[in-house]
């Protein structure tokens, strides 16, 4: 305990001297720092403070040292976070490195694959992309078609893949590949990495209801990869896939956990606050039916921020993300779609503008609520769509059966 | 009563819904916005429904109209909601020329009901003043002058109001600020002096306008109905206009409903088609079976428009509210369902949702209605 | 038209002169008119009236003459029972026998069968229940277990059915048995008519969470029944089943269209009336949330009641029932149920009583109400459940597809 | 802050059950219920019970109490909503002890609390006045009278009113209707002259009393805490009541949830197990993340009563609207999935459905704590 109280001491100590002033106020979306080969930091605080955290190898902090993490314990690693957020210090790096790729390859990836990806990912060197929906799979993942054929020492991939987010700007793409066509679905996949820069690969950016989005397609054509760029065994991609899936579930559950709470622009700050300054209230909300649905809301929100919490206390216990993510995943989206609807009953015409051109009909504020709101509607569909998190919750954590359905391959559903 | 459409309104269905899938189809919408169209309608469409006889649908034949009655509007509104088209049906044939209809000195009417008709002329409403439908919070003020008047306030929220010719401005000229006594009507120029029209980009690509007025003149004849008592013709304007909503609505929420039911009957995953899958299937069930009371709530009204007349405001608080409802659960079920790619710009269904939003609004939302039918029946 | 102008005019002299006064008022559950051999009337005029509408076969207006029914077109029978709502006159018979058994018997009866059967029902004078549930089988009704057994000329029936309304009551039943076990379960079912005076038949009445309950277990143990009562051909029984299930849930779906209305006590008048009494508001309800939720449910309700009335129209140019029953059956359920949870809303406290003893702490009609909540509960169960009238809707209306259910044979689902 | 139980708590967790399940069935309750008990409980088990040590819970042990914390009433209310057995637990542990507790002098406690520790004193308090809970309308009156007070009044919902020795009346001694100065709250015993205490037969069959005080004499020391600011100590009272009130209800939506996940999978029909249907899975789903938010949530409370205190109110709010509106819908469920057998009094279903709804209004319904928590979060 005492050792704890120390690196307590210790990490505060040194936050306050190395996070800079700039770096302990709330990120607007463009101060995101991503690394990559080309990195952008519009402002020059981020790359100290991303050069001093990933010395230490804070980036990744329970990570293990020989690859560049922190080598902290998972004690450890909860203290400097609250150490962080006692401060308001930013999150250094935003990477799928980070969140998805780095615990699988850890997991399963050889010591070769480790030392040349994780210290990179650690530094914020790399970038990376998940190359894992395509256009014809959606929810049946593991009917994908992108296929890798050995040849030589080298796989050679093709297809596409779809919902690939910055892929027109990640250095490297984790991919979810078919190595095997004579097999049931899940059996013929494997997971392979490889350099963006390759020859055969493009990708084309994706817009949505919302308008311009990180998406994109990706394509490869003869793409040619080393064989020694597989990660865990040959046909064995679909045990990581998941694994993976499950991390990153974890990470979107986080959506409803922010949504209760003060966000960037002072308008959205709460959706009680919007509803009465729309209305010109002050003391108290008006409509008395919205005023009802907003606390019903909240109540929500605050019931499930304090689930997050019970979930991550039972973890500490437990062995890593559970099937109890499915639930969180699709209670955080939920609750986000909910708060945007609610924000536009907040504001009423002043929510449904697209564009204001020069004038001032609809604020900066308003219109990025609308498309907040439109973007919303996604979160019940990527990384997994309501209906599969139902699914899992159903058959893992309740065990209910499975339908036996005639003359297919069984798959997750 | 009847609540089902008759020979010749069946024949005009299958007309209208002929005319929108070949000539008038989502693409059009999408066109308008792609192009940045100043006008955001296409004028040469817009001909030639007028040459179908749309825009005179409810117009009394001695105005040059058809006098198919608000049961053939009911038609034309569903399917164009159908496919989204944009046309100034709303503004100006079920909510200007009604109002002028019911309000209108015969001199009035004998000059703009059948230019209406003819196409020459677009009109708009010009009543929100505030981000929620409240027909009697009027600031806009109309103060004698001489034999005429002089105009003063802004409004939000005029649908068509850019690409209008004469707009109908609702306007306080007695009594505070939500009374419903003391609201008159007047007809001004778009043109006028002292009038600021300003297109509104909104999310359904839908067109609307901010309008301000600054001294705009306009001489007694402007004034549409009685002096102080415009809320009257205003009333039966906007619930005959709430009813016309439902309709397009209604067509709003059946296409998407029809492509989700598609959807689910062509999209496999795990080896089977996804409408295979009961929990899709209730929800499907039950769209299904709130749509039908959605058809039943339109059917009923207008089917009452072309009769007896009584129950109007009950009837109208009962469609908008419903349909405000339902379209907003179908269309986000749109999305949900078409999974991915009903969230990308290039697949029709997210228009669909945007125009949801913008159509519950319009007119007042569900809460709105639900609030009115509860005054009209006494609780 | 002339002459249906004339029927009406001739229709409502004859209701005018014929129904008696008292029979024009609301009825009470007790005064309800079930005939049978031992029929009750709680008012006299109640046999008077149900005499004179018998002997015209006004009981069963649109049924054949030959067999007693009153033999009207469509047309008429709808004329009269307007110019009956006009007056507000009373149903003068309540029977199964023409609400669930004359149609389908009429159908698929041979001759003999309907000179033996539909005149009594016409008159009141046999009382029927149905024997189709069986406790194994719920939903699945076609998974029934009781079987017939050809003996010489008889079936000998063993086997045993639950949620019989009134099988304590009836004088005579009519039952799916199975009469093949060898083929799938939908293709060995046949429908049978008995006395419930044969020896070997029992009933015991079923408890519901509500109290006390029409519904009753019913046990067959070796009855004998000529092989004559089989109606329509052996083991075809499911065709007649199914048809006589449309008819049930087009009167069940009723529910939801008087569940706008005034119903029998005046505190249920209305829910709104309750929930305003009870909160001592005179012009307007004062919880503002509650009054959005009220209105909403009317404004369903009236929907509904509108939609019934279009669908009554659209059926006049069709045949008979159509899959939107399945529609009208489950909104109307549901609407029902909705009523009364609003109700214990509007009522509070005094909804939640079970008995009052001598007191006055609940009154009779609060006490009635609380019981009919709990009564409700049931309207999405029985004849159908909420889930298979979905089902219904999913595949017969919208056309979705059957899931292809390994290793078991299909049925309705 | 621990949204986990620690490991003793675990451990009476593991006891409380397994008491329940052995010693106090649905069955006490179904018994009770048909035998028409004049108790309406079993003083027997009572007895049991106390000698466990669950009357003495949460009162400090220098009234000879366990001092185990509300984390220990949390556990035993939670598993004694699992098998409804009826218990003073709520009236006299619960509701009155706290109030004693946080309001009583000090011969007030030591002259008390023992005795509800030893389960010979069975208390309740009688507040409610109409049909909605209102804490503040209060129109019962305590008029001061030579040292003591009289009391005149009538009382509803009083649980377990019938079988309490004593009960706390909640009257007003100053103010108006509506005002929260002036309340003060008085011992009174029930066999006091001028008290009439008479059992409500309820639809959950919980034992609940109308108490009517006609000139009801009581001495000073009959006032728990300050006169006319009773409210204060009745406030804090009725939000512990609310938190307990809410473990009771968690405990019986899991049992009702267990019950129907137990019925999907043993129950065949069309030739599956009905729980392989996907539309009975997805609701089954969404029930458990309610049923998961609302056993964080009375943690949450639980942990904050044992702990810094701070956000009691707005904490058991939450709990209190959340469990209102997620056993309503679990109730109501577990009739609708087990079907027609859901519906007979021989199942057990039925109780847990008429328990929700009296339940939810106790202390306030979701309505009610929705309100409130949007005044206390101030919109």
């Amino acid at each position: 305990m005492q050792e704890l109280d120390q690196f307590r001491d210790n990490a505060r100590a040194w936050l306050e001297h190395n996070c800079p002033a700039s770096m302990r106020t709330p990120m607007t979306e463009d101060e995101v720092v991503w690394g990559g080969r080309n990195p952008t930091f519009k402002n020059p605080d981020s790359k100290l403070w991303l050069e001093r955290m990933a010395a230490l190898g804070w980036t990744c902090p329970t990570w293990p040292s020989e690859y560049g993490g922190g080598g902290l314990s998972k004690e450890e690693g909860l203290i400097l976070a609250e150490e962080m957020q006692r401060i308001g210090a930013r999150s250094p790096l935003n990477s799928f490195g980070i969140s998805m790729l780095g615990p699988v390859l850890l997991e399963y990836g050889t010591d070769e694959q480790k030392l040349e990806h994780i210290p990179p990912i650690v530094r914020g060197e790399i970038r990376w992309c998940q190359g894992y929906s395509e256009p014809g799979a959606g929810s049946d993942l593991a009917a994908l078609g992108a296929k890798a054929v050995l040849d030589g020492d080298d796989y050679i991939i093709n297809g596409s893949k779809v919902w690939t987010s910055y892929a027109d700007k990640a250095d490297w793409i984790f991919c979810l590949v078919r190595t095997d066509f004579d097999v049931p679905k899940h059996s013929g996949i494997s997971f392979i990495l490889f350099d963006m820069r390759s020859k055969g690969v493009t990708t084309r950016p994706i817009r949505l209801i919302s308008g311009a989005s990180p998406f994109c397609e990706t394509f490869f054509d003869d793409v040619r990869v080393p064989a020694r760029n597989l990660v865990g065994k040959l046909n064995d991609g679909w045990t990581i896939a998941k694994r993976l899936l499950q991390h990153e579930r974890t990470m979107i559950s986080g959506f409803g956990l922010t949504s209760g709470r003060a966000s960037r622009g002072a308008l959205a700050a709460t959706v009680e606050g919007a509803a009465m300054k729309y209305r010109g209230d002050t003391t108290k909300l008006s409509d008395a039916v919205l005023r009802d649905e907003i606390a019903r809301y909240k109540i929500d929100s605050e019931a499930f921020a304090f689930t997050s919490r019970r979930s991550m206390e039972e973890a500490k216990t437990g062995k890593g993300p559970s099937a109890t993510s499915s639930m969180l995943k699709n209670y955080g989206c939920e609750l986000n779609k909910r708060r945007y609807e609610l924000l536009l009953q907040a504001m009423g015409n002043q929510a449904l503008g697209w564009e204001s051109g020069d004038h001032t009909d609809f604020s900066k504020d308003e219109l990025r609520i609308t498309r907040e709101w439109l973007r919303s509607k996604g979160n019940s569909i990527e990384g997994g769509t309501a209906e599969i998190q139902l699914n899992v919750i159903a058959k893992r954590v309740l065990g209910l059966p499975e339908m036996p359905i005639a003359a297919q391959k069984k798959g997750e559903k | 009563m009847s609540m089902v459409l008759n020979e010749d309104q069946m024949m005009l269905k299958d007309a209208v819904r002929g005319y929108c899938l070949t000539n008038a189809p989502v693409s059009v919408l999408r066109y308008l916005r792609d192009q940045q169209s100043e006008d955001g309608f296409s004028r040469e469409l817009w001909r030639q429904m007028v040459d179908l006889g749309w825009a005179g649908m409810t117009i009394p034949e001695q105005y040059d109209g058809f006098g198919f009655g608000y049961g053939g509007l009911e038609i034309v509104l569903e399917e164009t909601g159908r496919t989204l088209v944009p046309t100034p049906l709303v503004s100006t044939v079920l909510l200007c020329a009604t109002a002028i209809n019911l309000g209108g000195s015969e001199e009035q009417k004998s000059a703009l009901l059948p230019a209406i008709v003819k196409g020459e002329l677009i009109m708009a409403l010009a009543l929100e003043e505030t981000p929620f439908h409240n027909p009697t919070r009027i600031a806009t003020t109309a103060r004698p002058q001489g034999a005429g008047y002089v105009l003063n306030g802004s409004k939000q929220l005029v649908i068509d109001g850019h690409i209008a010719d004469k707009l109908i401005v609702v306007a306080r000229t007695a009594g505070g600020q939500d009374d419903k006594e003391g609201i008159s009507l007047f007809m001004v120029d778009r043109t006028a002096t002292g009038v600021d029209v300003r297109r509104t980009l909104m999310v359904d690509s839908r067109n609307a306008a901010h309008v301000t007025l600054n001294n705009v003149q306009v001489d007694e004849e402007a004034l549409l109905g009685d002096l102080h008592n415009g809320f009257i013709v205003l009333e039966k304007t906007l619930d005959i206009g709430r009813i016309g909503l439902a309709a397009e609505m209604l067509g709003n929420a059946q296409e998407v409903f029809d492509r989700i039911i598609d959807y689910l009957k062509q999209r496999e995953q795990f080896g089977v088609l996804i409408g295979s899958f009961q929990g899709l299937q209730h929800r499907a069930a039950h769209m299904y079976s709130e749509l039908e009371l959605c058809r039943s709530a339109v059917r009923r009204a207008f089917d009452e428009l072309d009769g007896a007349q009584e129950d109007i405001p009950i009837l109208a608080s009962i469609a908008k509210a419903k349909l405000s409802e339902v379209l907003c659960n179908i269309s986000n079920e749109g999305v949900q369902m078409h999974g991915g790619i009903g969230m990308t710009d290039e697949f029709d269904i997210g228009f669909y949702l945007k125009r949801a939003r913008v159509a519950q609004v319009l007119l007042g939302d569900a809460t709105f209605h639900r609030d009115r039918y509860a005054t009209l029946s006494g609780f």
